[in-house]
C-alpha cells in the first residue's frame, strides 16, 4: 500500500438556509488510518459525513477519494460502490428483514437489478455471511427480524453490514451509543482490528471510547477543523478546552 | 321511503317472497339509472318518474292484467357497471323491458348487451343521434328535434353571430358539428361561428365569458350552449356578473330542463332559451293531470300491486321535465304495444311498437319506423320561477337520428 | 327611497298647474294599461313604443316591473281589471300594498281598505322577448333621465350604438345638465359615434378623432368596418378620413390589449384565490397533520349545504329528510337587505358545522390512524362515499340553489374592465383567511402547540402538550376552513352531492406543489397555477390549457421534488 | 426464503386455480342451464372481469405493498392496455357498424374520411392495429413506455411518497382529459365499444366468453407466479428494504431509482395486460376508466384484502367487486353506505386486511386467555394503532 491520502477534503463549505454547517474545511486522511472526529453538537460532524457520502453536496470545495475520484459529482450509491461504507448515528437496518438478509443485502458484489433477480447465493457468500454473523455475535439471531433486536444489537448488525460490504473506507457515526460498557469495549476492539486493512473515520462523543481507539483525533468546531493530533495533544489544547471540553460536561453529565 | 336497516331487510325479505310467490301476476321491468356517482344528479328524477308511471299503470289494472314489478339497479355512473347491470337485468332477472341510461356512453356500453340478448331498452334523453339499434327505442329528442329548431328560431330572430360552447364530449361535439354545417348552409360565415369546449366539471368560466362579452359587443350575437348539467351554474353566474343578459346576448341551452333549474340561479337565467318537446308550464288537461298526479305521488311514493319499497325520493321543489315526460311516455308506449301484440315477447312487442300512438301531456306522439318519435317541439323562454314560457311551437317534428338525412 | 322616487312625480303631477301635462300623463298611463291587458303581442309592442316620450316615473316603474315579471293584475269581482305593482319597501317583512298603474293609488278591497299581497302567491303578467325589447328601448330613453348614473350610462351607450341621428339632440340636451363624468363621456361617445359618418368632413373628422381620445372600445367594431370600407372605397369619405380612422383603430387596439392584460391578470388572481380558499383547509389537515383526507371535498360540501340551509331559513323555509323522515323548518321570510345578511351568517355557520363534522371525523376515525397516514386515505374515502349518499338522501340528488346576496351581484367596471363583485369578494376573503390562519398559527399559544405537535408528536406530548386535544383542534380548524370554502364556492359554482369531487384533485395538487406542511407554499402554488391557467386558456382553450398546467406541474416537481418550499429534516428518512 | 412454493401455498393456489380455471368453466360448458350447479355465461364473464381487476390489484400490490410506492395512476396503464386491444377490436367490426363502412362509426360521423383521405379515413396510427399481434405487443409496449418515461423522470429526481402519488394522479387526470377530446382520435368520451369479433370469433358467443374467462384466470395465475418469484428473490428483499428505508438502501450501494423503475414498469405491464383482457369482457373502454377515482378504488381493494402479500389483493379485488355487484342490485339506493362503512371498518379494525384476520383472531384469543389467567392485565381490545406501526409482512415466507 503506497502512502497516499485515501480521502482529501479541501476548502469545503456547506450552507443550509444561511447557516454555515461546514466552512472552509480541510481534512486529509491516510490509507489504513483510524481517525476519530470529535466536536460539540452542531460542529458539523454528521454534515461532514453527509458530504463525503453524497447525501448533500458542498457549495464549494473539493472532496476526493483515493487519487482522483471526485466525490462531489457522484450519487450515494455510486460512492458506496467505490468502497465507502457508512454507519448512521441512529441504527438503520432493514427492520422487516431477518438479520441474515440484512447481511446478505450488504454483501460485496454486483448491485444491478438483473443480478438481484437472477443471482444465487454462492457457498463463498454463505461462508462470508456466517463469518460476519460470527464477528458481530448475532449468529443465533440470524433468522429473527432485525426490527426486533435490542438497540445495541442493531448497532452491531449495522457494523456487520458494513463489514459484509468490505469497504475501503468506513465512516462510523457514534457506534457506541446505546451500548453497555462491555459492548462498547468490544466495538472498540473490533474497530482497532479493522484499522490497517480498512481506513476508518469514527465520530464519537464518549471520551473513554475515544481514548480506547484513537490514534489521531480531529476536533471540529463550527464547521471547520479546530485542531488535530493525538488524544493527549487535543485534550491539552487550550482552544479545545475552551470550546469543547468545557461544554462537554454540561452535555454529558 | 324510510331508510333504516330494519325496513331495508324487511324490504329485501318481502321482495324475495314476492319473487317466489307472485311471479305469475307480475311482469318484471328493469330500471337502469345511476343513483350514485356523478350522474345521479340527473338520473334520480327519471327513476322516480318511472316508479310513478308503474304505479299509475298498476292502479289502472297493469299491463295485460299483470302488475309491473320494478327491478331497480344502480349502475353508479360507471360504464362497465352499466353493461354488467344491463346484462344482469336481461339474463338473471329476465325483465321484459328496461328503461334507462342518460349519457350516450352509458347507452353505448349497454347496446351490445341488448342486441346480444335481444332485450328492449327505452332511452329518454336528448342525444346526438348517429345510432340506430333494433333493440333500442329512442323516445328522446334527436338533434333535429332540439338543436336545429332552436337555431332556426335564433336565425329568424335576426341573430348573426353564434358562439357554440359545450362540454368536451361526444354529444356537444357532434351537435355543434351539425349546427355549424347547418349555419353555414344558412349563410353564416365561418368567422361568425365560434366553437369552444371545456373539460368535464369545469368550474372557471371567466375567460370564456370575457370572450363572449367581446364577441357580443357588436350586437346580434347569441350563445348555443351544450354545457352539461353541472357546469351550467358557474357558467351562468359568471355570465350574469359580466353584465350579459338575455337582451344583449341570449343563451340557448340544450341540457337545462326544469329539473336542472332546481339547482340553478333561475333569476340570473331569466329570458334565456330552452328547447324541448315538453314543458311543465304547457297548459293542457293531460299535463295538469300528469303534474298533479306526480306531485301527489311524491308525497307517498309506492308502486301499487307490488311490495317494492320506494326510497330516496326527494320531496322538495319537484318539477316535471322533458326527459321525465319521455320516460313516462316510453312506459305507456310499451304497455300499449304489449297489449296490441298480446305478448311480452320482445320481437312481437317491437313490431307492435312501430306506429304506436300515445296522447302525452302536451302532444300526441307516434313511434316511427326508425325507433324515434314524432313529437311537438317547443322553444321556451325561462322565467325567474324556473319554468319555461313557450314562445314558439313546431308541430309534429319527425325525429331523424342521422344528420346527413336532414342536412340535405 | 323608492317610495320617495315614486311619490315625487306624483306630487308634481298633482300640483301641476298645467292641466295639459296632467292630461298627457293620464293618457300615457291609460296606454300602458291597455298594453298590459292586451292579448296581442304586436299591439303591445306598438303601444309600448308610444310610451317613449312619457316622462312619468310610474310608467317607468310599471314597464320595469313588467319586464322583470313583477307586474300583476287585480281582477275584482266587479269593475275593470287593474294592473298593479307591489309597493315593496326595502327592509319591510311580509306582504305589501299594490299600486295601481292607472293612477298610482293603492288597490282597495270592496270595503275601501287597501289590499296587501305576497309576491310568491301572485301570477305575474306575461311578457315575451319581443315585448321586452320594446320595453327596453322605451326604458332606454327613459333611462337617460334615470337617477342611477350606471343605468344612465348603459342607456346612453346602447342608444349610441344604434347611431340614430335623431337621438343626438337628446344627448346634447342631456350633456348640458349631466353631472356624472362617466355619463358625460358616454354621451360624448354616443354623439361622436353617430356623427362619425356625417356628411360634413369637418364634423366627421372631429367625431372620429374624438372617439380615439375617448378610448371608445364600444366603437371598435364600427371603426374597423369603417376602416375596411375606406380602404375599399377611398372616394366615399376621402383620404383624410381613411388615414384618421386607421390610426384611431390602431390606437384603440393597443388600448384593448392593455385591457385584456389587466383582465387576464384579474382572472388569474381570482382563480388563484378560489384554489387557495379550497386548498387552505387541506393544507392544514394534510399539509400540517399528514392526514390524507379524501373526504375533504365532502366537508366543503357540508359548508355549502350549510349556506343553503341558512339561506332557506332566512327565506322561505327549509325542507329536508333525515333517513326518510321529512323535516320542515319555517323560514323567517326576509327579503332585500335583511335577506342578504344570510350570507355572512352562513359563512360563520358553515365554519362551525364543518368544524363539528371534522371533530366527529377526528374523534371517530382519524385519531386511530395518525401512525398510518396512508390508511387514513382508505377510511376517509369510505367517509366520502357515505357522506355523498347522505347528501343525496337529505337534500335530494339534484343540485340546490344558493342565491347570491345583492352585494355580490354584478361587477365593478373600471375603464372598460369588469371586476365581478363575487370575485373581488373571494380574493378579499382568501387574503382574510390566509392572514387569519397565519395569525392563529404564529401568534397564539394554540398555534404554537399545533406547530409543536405537527413537528414531533411524541416530543410535544412529553413536554406536556395535550396532543390529543391539539390534534382535534387542528383537524377541526382545517375542516372548518374547508366548510367556509364550500360556502364561498356556493357563490361561483354549484352546490350538490358531488361538489367535493370537482375540487379534491386540484386541492391535493396545490398543497403538494407548494410543499407539504407549508402555508406560504400553498399560497404560492395556488397563485402559480391560477395565473398560468388563465394565461394559457385564451391560447389553448380550456381543455388543453388544463392539460398543459398538469404537465407543467409534473415537470416542475422534477425540478423541485418536494414542492416549492421544502421542510427540512435531519433524520435519514425525513 | 428460497423461491420455492411451500406445500401449503401450493395446495391453496392449486385448489383455487382448479376451481377457477377448470371447475367453473366446466360447470358452464357441460352442466345444462336448468341445473342448480350451472354457471351462466353471464356470471362467468362477470367473474372474468373480477379476475382482470385482481390482476390490476396484484400490480398495485407489487408497487405499494412491496415497494411502498403508492401510485394513484395505475388505471392509466390498465386503460392503455385496454385501448390497445380495443383498437384492434374496433377494426374487427368491419362493415357491421351503423354506417356499414370499414372504419369505426365515430370516424365516419367525425368526417375522418375527409381528414385522412389517403387511408380511407383511418388515422395512420390506427392502421397497424388491424393485426392482432401488433395490438398484443402494444398492450405491453405502450403502458411500459409511458411508465418508463414517467417513472424515469420521477425516480431520477427522487420524487417519493405522497409527492409521487399526487404526481401519478396528475398524469392519469391529464391523460383522461386528453382522451376525452374527440380530436385525440380515440372516440372521445364514448370510447371504443360495440365490438363484434375477436380473432375471427363472435365476441359474444359463450365459447369466446369462456375462453376469455380462462385467459383471465391464466393471466392472473401467471402474474401471481411472477410476483411470487420476484418477491422471493434478492430483488424482492430490496423492494421491501426500499419500502422500509429507501435511503439505507441507497447507502448500501443500490441504485434505488432503477429498482423502483423496474417495479413501476412491471406493474404497468401487469395493469396493461389486465386492461387488455378487461375490455373484450365488458365491451367498452372509455376515458373515465382513467379517472383518478378508479385508481383509488384499486388501492382500496388491495388495502381491504391485505397488502404486502399476494393473496390479499386478489381477495380484495374479487370480494369488493362481488359485493358491489350484489349490493347495487339488492340495495340500489343504500349500497354506498354499506361499502363506505365497510372501508372504514376494515381500516380501523383490520389493519392487515382480510388475510390478516386469522392472525388477528389468534391474537385476540391469546389476549382473551391471558385476561382470564391474570386479572391485572388491561382489557383486551383490538388496538389498531399498536399493530400497524410495523409494515406488513408477506405471508408466503416460511
Amino acid at each position: 500500500m503506497t502512502k497516499e491520502f485515501i480521502l482529501t477534503v479541501e476548502g469545503v463549505t456547506k450552507t443550509f438556509d444561511g447557516f454555515k454547517a461546514i466552512s472552509d474545511l480541510n481534512f486529509y486522511m491516510d490509507t489504513g488510518e483510524l481517525r476519530v472526529i470529535i466536536g460539540p453538537n452542531g460542529a458539523g460532524k454528521t454534515t461532514f459525513l453527509d458530504l463525503i457520502t453524497g447525501r448533500t453536496r458542498p457549495d464549494v470545495g473539493k472532496i476526493e477519494f483515493g487519487k482522483d475520484t471526485d466525490l462531489t459529482q457522484l450519487n450515494e450509491y455510486e460512492i458506496n460502490r467505490l468502497g465507502i461504507g457508512r454507519k448512521f448515528q441512529t441504527p438503520s437496518v432493514y427492520t422487516d428483514h431477518t438479520v441474515y438478509e440484512n447481511i446478505l443485502l450488504s454483501l460485496e458484489g454486483s448491485r444491478s437489478v438483473w443480478s438481484t433477480l437472477f443471482a444465487r447465493i454462492t457457498p463463498a457468500q454463505r461462508g462470508r455471511i456466517d463469518e460476519v454473523l460470527e464477528t458481530i455475535g448475532l449468529k443465533d439471531k440470524a433468522r429473527s427480524k432485525a426490527g426486533l433486536l435490542a438497540h445495541g444489537q442493531k448497532q452491531w448488525l449495522e457494523i456487520g453490514m458494513l463489514l459484509a460490504q468490505n469497504p475501503k473506507l468506513l465512516l462510523v457515526d457514534e457506534p457506541a451509543a446505546g451500548m453497555t460498557d462491555e459492548e462498547t469495549a468490544k466495538t472498540g476492539e473490533l474497530l482497532i482490528s479493522l484499522a490497517g486493512k480498512h481506513s476508518i473515520v469514527v465520530i464519537e462523543h464518549d471520551m473513554v471510547f475515544v481514548r480506547q481507539i484513537a490514534r489521531k483525533v480531529t476536533v471540529l468546531h463550527q464547521g471547520h477543523v479546530l485542531c488535530e493530533g493525538s488524544v493527549d495533544e487535543v485534550q491539552n489544547n487550550e482552544r479545545v478546552i475552551e470550546v469543547y471540553l468545557g461544554r462537554k460536561k454540561k452535555e454529558k453529565p | 321511503m324510510k331508510l333504516n336497516l330494519k325496513s331495508l331487510f324487511t324490504g329485501i325479505a318481502a321482495t324475495a317472497i314476492v319473487w317466489s310467490a307472485s311471479a305469475a301476476e307480475t311482469v318484471k321491468v328493469g330500471v337502469l339509472h345511476s343513483l350514485s356517482g356523478t350522474m345521479a344528479i340527473s338520473e334520480t328524477s327519471l327513476k322516480d318518474v318511472l316508479l310513478f308511471t308503474f304505479d299509475e299503470i298498476n292502479k289502472s289494472g297493469g299491463v295485460m292484467g299483470k302488475m309491473i314489478e320494478p327491478v331497480v339497479v344502480d349502475p353508479a355512473s360507471n360504464w362497465p357497471l352499466f353493461a354488467e347491470k344491463a346484462e344482469e337485468l336481461l339474463v338473471k332477472d329476465k325483465v321484459s323491458v328496461v328503461f334507462g341510461c342518460w349519457t350516450s356512453v352509458s347507452r353505448k356500453s349497454v347496446l351490445p348487451k341488448f342486441e346480444q340478448h335481444n332485450g328492449l331498452l327505452f332511452y329518454p334523453v336528448q342525444y346526438e343521434g348517429e345510432e340506430l339499434s333494433k333493440n333500442i327505442f329512442y323516445t328522446a329528442e334527436a338533434v333535429n328535434q332540439q338543436a336545429i329548431p332552436a337555431v332556426a328560431y335564433m336565425l329568424a330572430e335576426g341573430k348573426k353571430k353564434f358562439y357554440l360552447v359545450g362540454s368536451d364530449y361526444v354529444y356537444p361535439r357532434t351537435t355543434n358539428k351539425i349546427l355549424k354545417k347547418y349555419l353555414q348552409m344558412k349563410g353564416i360565415p365561418e368567422s361568425d361561428i365560434i366553437e369552444i369546449y371545456t373539460p368535464f366539471g369545469h368550474t372557471d368560466y371567466q375567460t370564456i365569458v370575457a370572450q363572449i362579452k367581446k364577441f357580443a359587443g357588436g350586437g346580434n350575437a347569441c350563445v348555443i350552449s351544450t354545457l352539461n348539467g353541472d357546469t351550467n351554474v358557474p357558467f351562468f353566474k359568471e355570465f350574469a356578473n359580466a353584465g350579459l343578459t338575455s337582451e344583449n346576448c341570449p343563451v340557448v341551452s340544450f341540457s337545462i330542463s326544469e329539473d336542472e333549474f332546481r339547482g340553478l340561479p333561475a333569476k340570473q337565467l331569466a329570458g334565456h332559451l330552452g328547447c324541448w318537446t315538453y314543458f311543465m308550464s304547457v297548459k293542457t288537461p293531460e299535463n295538469d293531470k300528469f303534474v298533479g298526479d306526480f306531485m301527489s305521488w311524491i308525497k307517498d311514493p309506492k308502486v301499487t300491486g307490488t311490495s317494492y319499497k320506494v326510497s330516496g325520493v326527494d320531496p322538495k321543489g319537484r318539477v316535471t321535465c322533458s326527459p321525465m315526460n319521455l320516460s313516462r311516455m316510453g312506459v305507456h308506449l310499451w304497455k300499449q304495444a304489449v297489449e296490441k301484440a298480446g305478448s311480452f315477447d320482445v320481437d312481437k312487442v317491437r313490431v307492435a311498437l312501430i306506429g304506436q300512438k300515445f296522447k302525452g301531456p302536451v302532444a300526441e306522439v307516434t313511434m316511427q319506423e326508425n325507433h324515434h318519435l314524432i313529437n311537438n317541439v317547443f322553444i321556451g323562454e325561462t322565467l325567474p320561477t324556473g319554468q319555461f314560457k313557450v314562445i314558439k311551437t313546431f308541430k309534429d317534428v319527425a325525429a331523424e337520428p342521422f344528420s346527413d338525412m336532414f342536412l340535405k | 327611497m323608492k317610495l320617495l322616487l315614486f311619490l315625487c312625480p306624483l306630487l308634481l303631477a298633482v300640483a301641476s298647474v298645467s292641466s295639459r301635462a296632467a292630461d298627457a300623463t293620464a293618457k300615457f298611463r291609460a296606454t300602458l294599461v291597455e298594453a298590459i291587458l292586451s292579448e296581442d303581442v304586436d299591439k303591445q309592442v306598438e303601444l309600448v313604443n308610444q310610451l317613449v316620450d312619457a316622462e312619468d316615473e310610474l310608467i317607468a316603474r310599471g314597464l320595469t316591473a313588467w319586464r322583470a315579471s313583477e307586474l300583476y293584475v287585480h281582477s275584482p269581482a266587479s269593475g275593470a281589471k287593474a294592473p298593479f305593482l307591489l309597493d315593496v319597501q326595502p327592509g319591510v317583512v311580509g306582504d305589501s300594498k299594490g299600486i295601481r298603474l292607472f293612477d298610482g293609488t293603492p288597490v282597495l278591497d270592496p270595503t275601501g281598505k287597501p289590499l296587501t299581497f305576497n309576491a310568491s302567491s301572485l301570477t305575474p303578467v306575461d311578457n315575451s322577448s319581443k315585448l321586452r325589447k320594446a320595453i327596453k328601448t322605451a326604458l332606454d330613453l327613459f333611462a337617460i333621465g334615470n337617477r342611477d348614473p350606471h343605468l344612465r350610462r348603459d342607456a346612453v351607450t346602447k342608444l349610441g350604438q344604434a347611431r340614430i341621428a335623431e337621438y343626438v339632440p337628446f344627448f346634447e340636451r342631456r350633456m348640458k345638465i349631466e353631472t356624472d363624468k362617466e355619463v358625460i363621456r358616454s354621451l360624448g361617445e354616443a354623439v361622436a359615434l353617430t356623427r362619425a359618418t356625417d356628411a360634413d368632413p369637418k364634423v366627421r373628422l372631429g367625431a372620429i378623432s374624438q372617439l380615439g381620445e375617448l378610448r371608445s372600445i364600444n366603437s371598435i367594431d364600427f371603426l374597423r368596418e369603417l376602416d375596411t370600407e375606406c380602404k375599399l372605397n377611398p372616394a366615399k369619405y376621402g383620404e383624410d378620413t381613411g388615414r384618421l380612422v386607421h390610426s384611431v383603430v390602431l390606437q384603440l387596439e393597443n388600448y384593448i390589449r392593455w385591457g385584456t392584460l389587466v383582465g387576464t391578470a384579474f382572472r388569474g388572481v381570482s382563480l388563484s384565490a378560489v384554489l387557495l380558499v379550497a386548498a387552505l383547509g387541506l393544507a392544514i389537515t394534510f399539509g400540517l397533520m399528514g392526514v390524507i383526507n379524501m373526504a375533504h371535498g365532502e366537508v366543503m360540501a357540508v359548508g355549502a349545504y350549510t349556506a343553503y340551509a341558512v339561506q332557506c331559513l332566512f327565506g322561505n323555509g327549509l325542507l329536508f329528510s333525515i333517513f326518510g323522515y321529512q323535516v320542515s323548518l319555517k323560514g323567517a321570510g326576509f327579503s332585500g337587505g335583511f335577506f342578504d345578511v344570510y350570507f355572512l351568517v352562513a359563512l360563520v355557520a358553515s365554519f362551525v358545522t364543518a368544524a363539528l363534522v371534522g371533530l366527529g371525523l377526528e374523534r371517530g376515525i382519524i385519531r386511530f390512524l395518525y401512525k398510518r397516514p396512508l390508511e387514513s386515505l382508505l377510511a376517509t374515502w369510505g367517509v366520502s362515499l357515505v357522506l355523498q349518499q347522505l347528501f343525496r338522501h337529505t337534500f335530494g340528488a339534484a343540485n340546490v340553489q344558493v342565491d347570491a346576496p345583492g352585494f355580490l351581484q354584478g361587477s365593478l367596471v373600471v375603464s372598460d374592465i369588469a371586476f365581478a363583485y363575487n370575485r373581488i369578494f373571494i380574493i378579499g376573503f382568501a387574503v382574510f383567511i390566509v392572514f387569519g390562519a397565519w395569525l392563529l398559527l404564529t401568534k397564539t399559544s394554540l398555534g404554537l402547540q399545533i406547530r409543536a405537535v405537527m413537528q414531533n408528536r411524541a416530543m410535544a406530548s412529553c413536554l406536556g402538550v395535550r396532543t390529543d386535544r391539539v390534534n382535534m383542534m387542528t383537524f377541526a380548524l382545517g375542516s372548518g376552513l374547508a366548510g367556509v370554502a364550500g360556502a364561498c364556492m356556493s357563490q361561483i359554482a354549484n352546490v350538490g352531492p358531488s361538489l367535493g369531487q370537482s375540487y379534491i384533485v386540484d386541492c391535493f395538487m396545490i398543497v403538494v406543489l407548494g410543499g407539504v406542511g407549508n402555508l406560504v407554499g400553498t399560497v404560492s402554488a395556488s397563485a402559480g397555477v391560477g395565473v398560468t391557467n388563465q394565461v394559457l386558456e385564451p391560447w389553448l382553450g380550456a381543455v388543453l390549457g388544463k392539460i398543459t398546467v398538469l404537465v407543467a406541474i409534473i415537470l416542475f416537481l422534477q425540478w423541485r421534488p418536494s414542492g416549492l418550499f421544502v421542510t427540512r429534516s435531519r433524520s435519514l428518512d425525513g | 426464503m428460497a423461491g420455492k412454493f411451500s406445500q401449503r401455498e401450493l395446495l391453496i393456489v392449486g385448489l383455487l386455480a382448479f376451481i377457477g380455471l377448470v371447475l367453473l368453466p366446466c360447470l358452464n360448458a357441460f352442466v345444462p342451464a336448468g341445473n342448480p350447479l350451472h354457471v351462466s355465461t353471464f356470471a362467468l364473464s362477470v367473474y372474468g372481469k373480477y379476475l382482470t381487476y385482481a390482476v390490476l390489484a396484484l400490480g398495485v400490490n407489487l408497487l405499494w405493498g412491496y415497494t411502498g410506492i403508492l401510485s394513484l395512476g395505475q388505471c392509466l396503464f390498465f386503460s392503455l392496455g385496454g385501448y390497445a386491444l380495443g383498437m384492434y377490436l374496433m377494426l374487427q367490426i368491419g362493415k357491421l357498424g351503423q354506417y356499414q363502412k370499414e372504419i369505426p362509426d365515430f370516424m365516419v360521423f367525425l368526417e375522418y374520411e375527409a381528414k385522412y383521405p389517403a387511408t380511407g379515413g383511418l388515422p395512420a396510427h390506427w392502421i397497424p392495429f388491424r393485426n392482432f399481434g401488433f395490438a398484443a405487443l402494444m398492450m405491453i409496449v405502450v403502458p411500459a413506455v409511458v411508465a418508463y418515461g414517467f417513472g424515469f423522470l420521477a425516480f431520477r429526481s427522487r420524487i417519493k411518497g405522497v409527492y409521487f402519488s399526487i404526481l401519478s394522479q396528475a398524469l392519469t387526470y391529464a391523460a383522461s382529459l386528453m382522451f376525452f377530446r374527440n380530436d385525440f382520435t380515440f372516440g372521445g368520451n364514448n370510447g371504443l365499444t360495440d365490438f363484434k369479433f375477436i380473432l375471427g370469433h363472435d365476441i359474444n358467443s359463450p365459447v369466446t366468453k369462456r375462453t376469455l374467462y380462462i385467459c383471465s384466470g391464466l393471466l392472473l395465475l401467471g402474474v401471481y407466479v411472477f410476483c411470487r418469484w420476484i418477491t422471493s428473490t434478492r430483488f424482492g428483499m430490496i423492494q421491501r428494504a426500499i419500502r422500509d428505508s429507501e435511503n439505507r438502501v441507497l447507502f448500501s450501494g443500490y441504485a434505488t431509482a432503477n429498482f423502483k423503475l423496474f417495479v413501476f414498469v412491471a406493474a404497468a405491464i401487469i395493469a396493461g395486460l389486465g386492461g387488455a383482457l378487461f375490455v373484450p369482457q365488458v365491451g367498452i373502454i372509455n376515458p373515465s376508466e382513467m379517472s383518478p377515482e378508479k385508481s383509488l378504488e384499486a388501492i382500496v381493494w388491495v388495502a381491504v384484502g391485505g397488502r404486502g402479500n399476494l393473496l390479499g389483493p386478489i381477495i380484495g379485488a374479487i370480494g369488493i367487486n362481488s359485493l358491489k355487484s350484489y349490493a347495487t342490485h339488492a340495495f340500489a339506493e343504500q349500497w354506498p353506505y354499506v361499502l363506505g362503512l365497510l372501508f372504514i371498518f376494515v381500516t380501523l379494525f383490520m389493519p392487515k386486511g382480510v388475510v390478516g384476520l386469522p392472525a388477528q383472531f389468534r391474537e385476540i384469543w391469546r389476549r382473551f386467555k391471558n385476561r382470564n389467567q391474570t386479572a391485572d392485565l388491561p382489557k383486551a381490545v383490538i388496538a389498531p394503532t399498536a399493530e400497524a406501526e410495523k409494515p406488513l409482512q408477506p405471508t408466503g415466507k416460511e
